[in-house]
């Protein structure tokens, strides 16, 4: 049984990554499971000054999902090499950096520093929702999206660069095809869904930042299309997330198109998700006698002629 | 030790219409927990509700845990129905806790309405030695009353409405208590739970009167181990995880809004 | 307690009105709740000729959701008006017909004929995604949008016309705006969002066309969103559509800006939901001394300020 | 009457690992229901899962209804949970049942699997008068067999395995049937509901025995009342919905893909 995918140049041990902002920096969840099973950590955003977020209340609760509006709170550039690298390192895992800054020289040097210090991969988040003056617009401006990507690549090689895209747009192969084109590695999909709740006894909005990023399940039949249509639209590799809580969605996201996946919101109900998750994807492989996973990537049968970039 | 374990329901009495006392036992190893820390408890079996919900222990025995809470909305409801034998998942002890006293501290303990359950255990570890003052809305709202009698604390129990103990609020109780009481202020401590109104107006009188304290924050939490930050107050030193840095925090920290 | 609102020109009883293609043609609830109750019946979506639909399967269900892919199976325009029009006139209940066209002029023809017949109100649907050569273009393109609106005003200029909008947007104030600047008398939102859904087993698609539209309460945190959003960008009256289960839902969508609301897939669940969402409505408003139901339109505390527009 | 109800279980019994026998009581007055019909029963407490399910009733009495279900996703295991005095509400009796075979006619029962549900209360009203096959995958999952041993039908039971009755899919026993018995060929009808490929298989059998017959056939619902036209099934006549022109069909109306 064979579980290893590759992300461009990058080889995980398995298709199973955390999703950033729902990991922490890994400690978090070094109590629940051993950090070298993993394929790869995907850590919380990164900027470049530390971040404050916004005030509480962050979170709510919603039918099979929650909203939030963190603000990306994060300790900032230097004290995540400081502070939170070097106990990553330790670990037989690939290291992946998600970061996100206002402008495209501070993805820039984001993406430089992260280099240098040699992290395995870097995720640009390009669609954090909860951020006025934030990257929001690269995600769903797909000039802006282009030309943020060439800069990241042409300062950052060497690394493998993933383009986190945003689901709040009609139609994601542009924006699929527009980071390819710019060089991207490798696409990571879907961020959250703007949402908003109302506490109808208060009158007031439930998050104080009024709107926030919907995850989890009732967002994944959203995010199995959009990973299905980018993955056909491009030939770089694609993560797919959205909604993942056990092996079985996992696998429905592999047979849509995507090579490997990231677990968000499924950690904070179930801390030992991934490892669940990991040992699920061996049965199905097993019981379906698969010897290679890569065998079932976007081997959705009876879809044959559908055009899907249409809408 | 994995703080993550699965637990099975071996009682769920209802107590009155609106709160429950849970005993639930471990089925795998599980920590000993400080007074003031919470576990999160997984309320349904399926994704919805999807996240897990905060409560504070009531009791500990080697076998098995005890929860007290009170019918909120969709999570507590189903809650409610949990019957004995059910199998559910659990993460715990978490947070910090309330830190002990000094030997020569007497300890004030504040509490309004589900404040108590929070308390509870702080009270049952300080023995008698510590002056309790209570609140609630009415008497049927009143929990633990028996179990706090017993425990011998000199007890000040107080309802809005005067359908049980003296009329009024907590803190106004306190406050009373306080100007009888002007030699104990410097040798005091508070520690406080309850609706965030009142814990501000004990925070004003601890503020004036100069007396240090604790108090056990609410914030809606997803995970409850400091991985989503979701659930941060503000304080003189910026946002904290109430899940993680608290839910206990010196009274003086807290910046309220 | 006064629960009545009004739709431009059109006075509703009260706020609750059935969403297109979760009533059928109203006949089919008839035993289960007394129709004159309801602010308003929106029936099917109707096309100038018969439309065989998808083939099946056309639903499953996703977590607190569910995925239907229906192809606008119907029974066309003229035996609308010969077998199911005289029937629903029978009650005390405005009459919306929802309606849908490849061109424009098909629409026209459509509210020409309907205009003719004396509905109440027409509802354009622009933003039905399970159908190839469908309105799904006027959904998502502005210009087609706003030519499509005007056509339709020009032609059935006394009924009140109703543009149901698609949320498979980036911004949904521009499509609002367009809609109203072109003569749209209100917006109805949320149309479904396009998702999809994989059996791991047989590895096929759960839906034989593959992607479907994504309706219930996992949608509910997206649509208050975009009722919040829209309603904030034009002057028009804005009907709250996704996910409303119960009046709690109804109040949220109203508290965000709806005028009015449409109950969609709670019909399947509980045939009833609609007349015990509008108990639940007149019980909220005698508890928090309401004399008025149009007092809590929009009247979310704590938003001032916020500049909503942009994203 | 209104078909949407509240009914109160009033037992759940586990017959095997994967079969629950469940006994409602309607609290609202509930209409008598034909054999073939069935009912959209609420699966859980919250809206994970959110549609109700489909299930034919096994039997009625003045106050109760009975049903039958296979364990299969996400609702059946929570029906499985069903605690007596539990209230849940309930649409039906819903479709449109098996038509009555004229006097003349000599019914040929097939099911396959589950389909033995939907078939069992139309066995039962035309009592000894039918012809009764049965094929399931193994012994274990061969339901009612008491019961329809009971009724004194003519009964040939099969299983894949051969772990009981005969050897062989229903399709080649009931092939075996009507070689041996070719008289009764003209003035026999069927009666089938199982798996897709099964019916395909006794479809063909009719077809070319020159047998009329019905079948139950089942699709996705998510109202099973009409309304959202999710449950259609191609037919010679175009789409027809299963839930409200089915479940069952002239057996040769079906149009096979
Ligand atoms: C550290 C901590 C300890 C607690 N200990 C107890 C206890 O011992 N006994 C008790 O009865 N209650 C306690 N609470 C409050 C309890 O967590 C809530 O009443 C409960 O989560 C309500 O869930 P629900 O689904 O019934 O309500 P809903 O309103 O339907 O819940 C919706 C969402 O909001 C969250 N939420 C609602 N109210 C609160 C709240 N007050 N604090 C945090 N999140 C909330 C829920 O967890 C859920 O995510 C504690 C809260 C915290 C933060
Ligand atoms: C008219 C009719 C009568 C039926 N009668 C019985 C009966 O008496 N006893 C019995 O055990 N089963 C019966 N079934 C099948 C039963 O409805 C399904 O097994 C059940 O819905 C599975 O639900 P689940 O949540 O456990 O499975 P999941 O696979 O988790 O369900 C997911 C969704 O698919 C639907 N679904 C899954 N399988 C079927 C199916 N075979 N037919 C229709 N929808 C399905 C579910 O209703 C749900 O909406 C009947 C089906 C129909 C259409
Ligand atoms: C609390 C929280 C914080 C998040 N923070 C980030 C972040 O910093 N950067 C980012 O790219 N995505 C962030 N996300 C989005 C997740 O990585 C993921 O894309 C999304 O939650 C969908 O996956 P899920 O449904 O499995 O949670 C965050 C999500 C949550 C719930
Ligand atoms: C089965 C089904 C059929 C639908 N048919 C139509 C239609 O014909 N025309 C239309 O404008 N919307 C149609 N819709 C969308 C609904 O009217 C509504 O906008 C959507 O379902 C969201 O609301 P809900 O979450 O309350 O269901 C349909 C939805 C469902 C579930
Ligand atoms: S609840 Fe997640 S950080 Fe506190
Ligand atoms: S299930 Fe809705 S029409 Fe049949």
């Amino acid at each position: 049984m064979d579980l290893a995918v590759e992300i461009g140049s990058l080889k995980l041990k398995n298709p199973v990554m955390t999703a950033s902002g729902t990991f922490g920096y890994g400690e978090e969840y070094s109590e629940f499971l051993d950090l070298n099973m993993l394929g790869a950590v995907v850590v919380k955003g990164i900027s470049l000054k530390p971040m404050e977020g916004n005030p509480p209340p962050r979170i709510c609760e919603t039918p099979c999902g929650m909203l939030n509006a963190i603000g990306l709170h994060n300790i900032g550039l230097k004290r995540f090499l400081k502070e939170k690298l070097p106990y990553l390192r330790q670990f037989d895992t690939k290291i992946i950096v998600n970061i996100l800054g206002n402008t495209i020289q501070e993805y820039v040097r984001l993406s430089k520093a992260l280099d240098d210090a040699g992290v395995d991969a870097i995720e640009l988040n390009v669609s954090c929702p909860n951020v006025k003056k934030g990257g929001i617009i690269f995600g769903t401006d797909k000039r802006a999206l282009s030309r943020l990507v060439l800069k990241v690549k042409q300062s950052a090689g060497k690394r493998v660069i993933i383009t986190k895209l945003s689901p709040n747009v009609s139609d994601i192969t542009e924006f699929a095809i527009a980071a390819e084109e710019s060089g991207s590695d490798a696409l990571s999909l879907i961020n959250t869904l703007r949402g908003m709740a109302i506490d109808i006894d208060t009158q007031k909005p439930k998050l104080a930042n009024i709107t926030g990023g919907l995850s989890g399940p009732a967002i994944k039949p959203i995010a199995i299309r959009m990973v299905w249509e980018a993955s056909q639209s491009v030939r770089i590799p694609v993560i797919g997330i959205g909604g993942i809580i056990n092996a079985q969605d996992a696998i429905e996201f592999m047979l849509a198109g995507a090579t490997a996946i990231q677990v968000g919101t499924a950690n904070f109900i179930n801390p030992m998700a991934t490892i669940e998750i990991i040992h699920g994807i061996r049965s199905y492989s097993e019981g379906k006698n698969i010897d290679n996973i890569r065998d079932i990537i976007g081997r959705i049968h009876g879809t044959a002629g559908h055009n899907n970039i249409n809408l | 030790m994995n703080r993550y374990f699965k637990a099975k329901v071996i009682e769920n009495l209802s107590l009155n219409s609106s709160h429950n006392l849970l005993t639930l036992e471990p089925l795998d190893p599980a920590a000993e927990p400080n007074p003031g820390q919470f576990y999160m408890i997984e309320a349904g079996d399926s994704y919805d509700p999807l996240l897990k919900r905060p409560f504070c222990w009531l009791q500990k025995t080697r076998e098995t845990i005890q929860f007290l809470f009170r019918i909120k909305g969709k999570g507590t409801s189903l809650m409610r129905a949990f019957k004995k034998g059910k199998v559910i998942s659990v993460i715990g002890p978490l947070g910090n806790g309330y830190p002990l006293p000094r030997k020569k501290r007497t300890p004030l303990i504040v509490a309004g309405g589900t404040g108590i359950i929070s308390l509870f255990s702080l009270i049952n570890k300080l023995s008698h030695n510590c002056h309790v003052f209570y609140g609630a809305r009415n008497k049927d709202e009143l929990l633990l009353l028996n179990e706090l009698e017993k425990l011998g604390n000199k007890l000040i129990v107080c309802t809005n409405d005067c359908s049980f103990g003296k009329e009024g609020m907590v803190n106004e109780v306190l406050s009373q208590f306080l100007s009888a009481n002007e030699s104990i202020k410097t040798s005091c401590l508070i520690y406080t739970c309850g609706p965030k109104p009142m814990l501000q107006e004990i925070t004003s009188i601890a503020f004036h009167e100069g007396i240090r304290g604790y108090v056990s924050m609410e914030e809606n939490m997803a995970c409850g181990f400091g991985a989503c930050q979701g659930c941060v107050v503000n304080t003189i030193s910026g946002y904290k995880k109430v899940c993680k840095e608290g839910p206990v925090f010196p009274i003086e920290d807290i910046v309220w809004t």
